[in-house]
């Protein structure tokens, strides 16, 4: 892990600034964030709000994974955050936020489009949805 | 042995852990067939389930250690967007 | 120019949070943001700091014309912000932000991309770049 | 009619803005070698310049209709990054 680099799993509200803060570099020509946001919907159903759940130790471990392989990808980035918020979360709130700078702006979108792709596939983060009839955890069928 | 639960397989067990007596040698496919024994109701989820000892990912075929705690997820759903 | 959309050109520092507010919606899984910042070397050359102009009205008439494109090429994209400071700025400063919101993030991503690479094209703002021993107005062969 | 330089030519001219007397259904391309002739600095600047009127770049083959401001850009180069 690099210094500025930044890896957690967190239950406070999440901030743009501070991760464009944290990944700050003065070689950085570009910073590029993904906020991944609640959404009022699924599949047409309304949403009232989400719940995240982690194996948190082991999240953090496999977000230091990805920081790692994305510097190993992407030689120019300079610095790396990914924090994970888990509890509730309300419509429009920000469940992830992951910032990437870099040399050249190319790279801090590449970088920070294969980061969100990879923690959706390795990270031990699980989201419930909650609606006005139900609840349902995602990604396992027969629910 | 400690096996942890969590999300679906938290909440359709009733807990979030569970302690098994296994032969020395097991594997974390024999640990899943003996928590099916102890909780059937998560048999059908099988082909969806990962595993993991400490940070890591293991196979169904991994050998447990003494002190291994396997931790039994559901597929994951983090990331929103 | 549709609602919540946000085209300027400013002289205070930008903020990702107030971005990313702006094109909050809550039909939007994702935003995404790009900052460009401020480098601390030129070709190997140290720069104190930068200057940037603008002819504002044509330049916002610009940023809107990015905008109305954007939504043309990704439907799914509900909100665009682009924020485009001038006068002076330090290493590390972000010079343009750009935030957009999609319903799904390859098109947040892919949107956010096509937007810095055209306003770069298009848009009538200059940059000068102040050294120790000398400053150039970037882009024109010859000085 | 007027004249505004930005950035780069507004240094070289020392100048914003200058108002120049042209014959009716003169070109842009017409309007900058009036320019040059009074900023003859300008000259090798062309190959690389832009032009402007109002919110748009015209052609240097567009005519001018009375009362058009001319902006004269070099290359841009906002954005940062």
């Amino acid at each position: 892990m690099e210094t500025g680099d930044l890896y957690r799993i967190v239950e406070e509200p999440l901030s743009p600034d501070a991760v464009a803060g944290s990944v700050g570099n003065p070689a950085a020509g570009g910073i590029v964030i993904f906020s991944g946001v609640v959404r009022n919907e699924k599949d047409g159903r309304p949403v009232k709000y989400l719940e995240y759940e982690a194996h948190a130790p082991m999240a953090e471990a496999k977000l230091r994974e990805i920081g790692a392989e994305v510097r190993r990808r992407w030689p120019s980035v300079k610095a790396v955050a990914i924090l994970h918020r888990i509890g509730r979360l309300e419509i429009g709130e920000s469940s992830v936020l992951i910032a990437v700078s870099a040399a050249h702006r190319r790279e801090a979108f590449e970088a920070c489009h294969y980061a969100i792709d990879t923690l959706k596939q390795t990270v031990p983060v699980w989201k419930k949805e909650h609606f006005e009839d139900g609840e349902v955890w995602v990604g396992l069928q027969g629910g | 042995m400690a096996v942890r639960f969590f999300a679906r397989y938290r909440e359709a067990t009733g807990r979030e852990r569970l302690e098994l007596e296994l032969p020395d040698g097991g594997t974390v496919e024999a640990a899943w067939a003996a928590v099916v024994g102890r909780h059937p109701e998560l048999a059908r989820y099988r082909p969806f389930t990962l595993f993991a000892i400490g940070n890591d990912y293991v196979d169904p075929d991994q050998t447990l250690r003494p002190g291994d705690e396997l931790c039994v997820f559901p597929p994951v759903s983090g990331g929103g967007g």
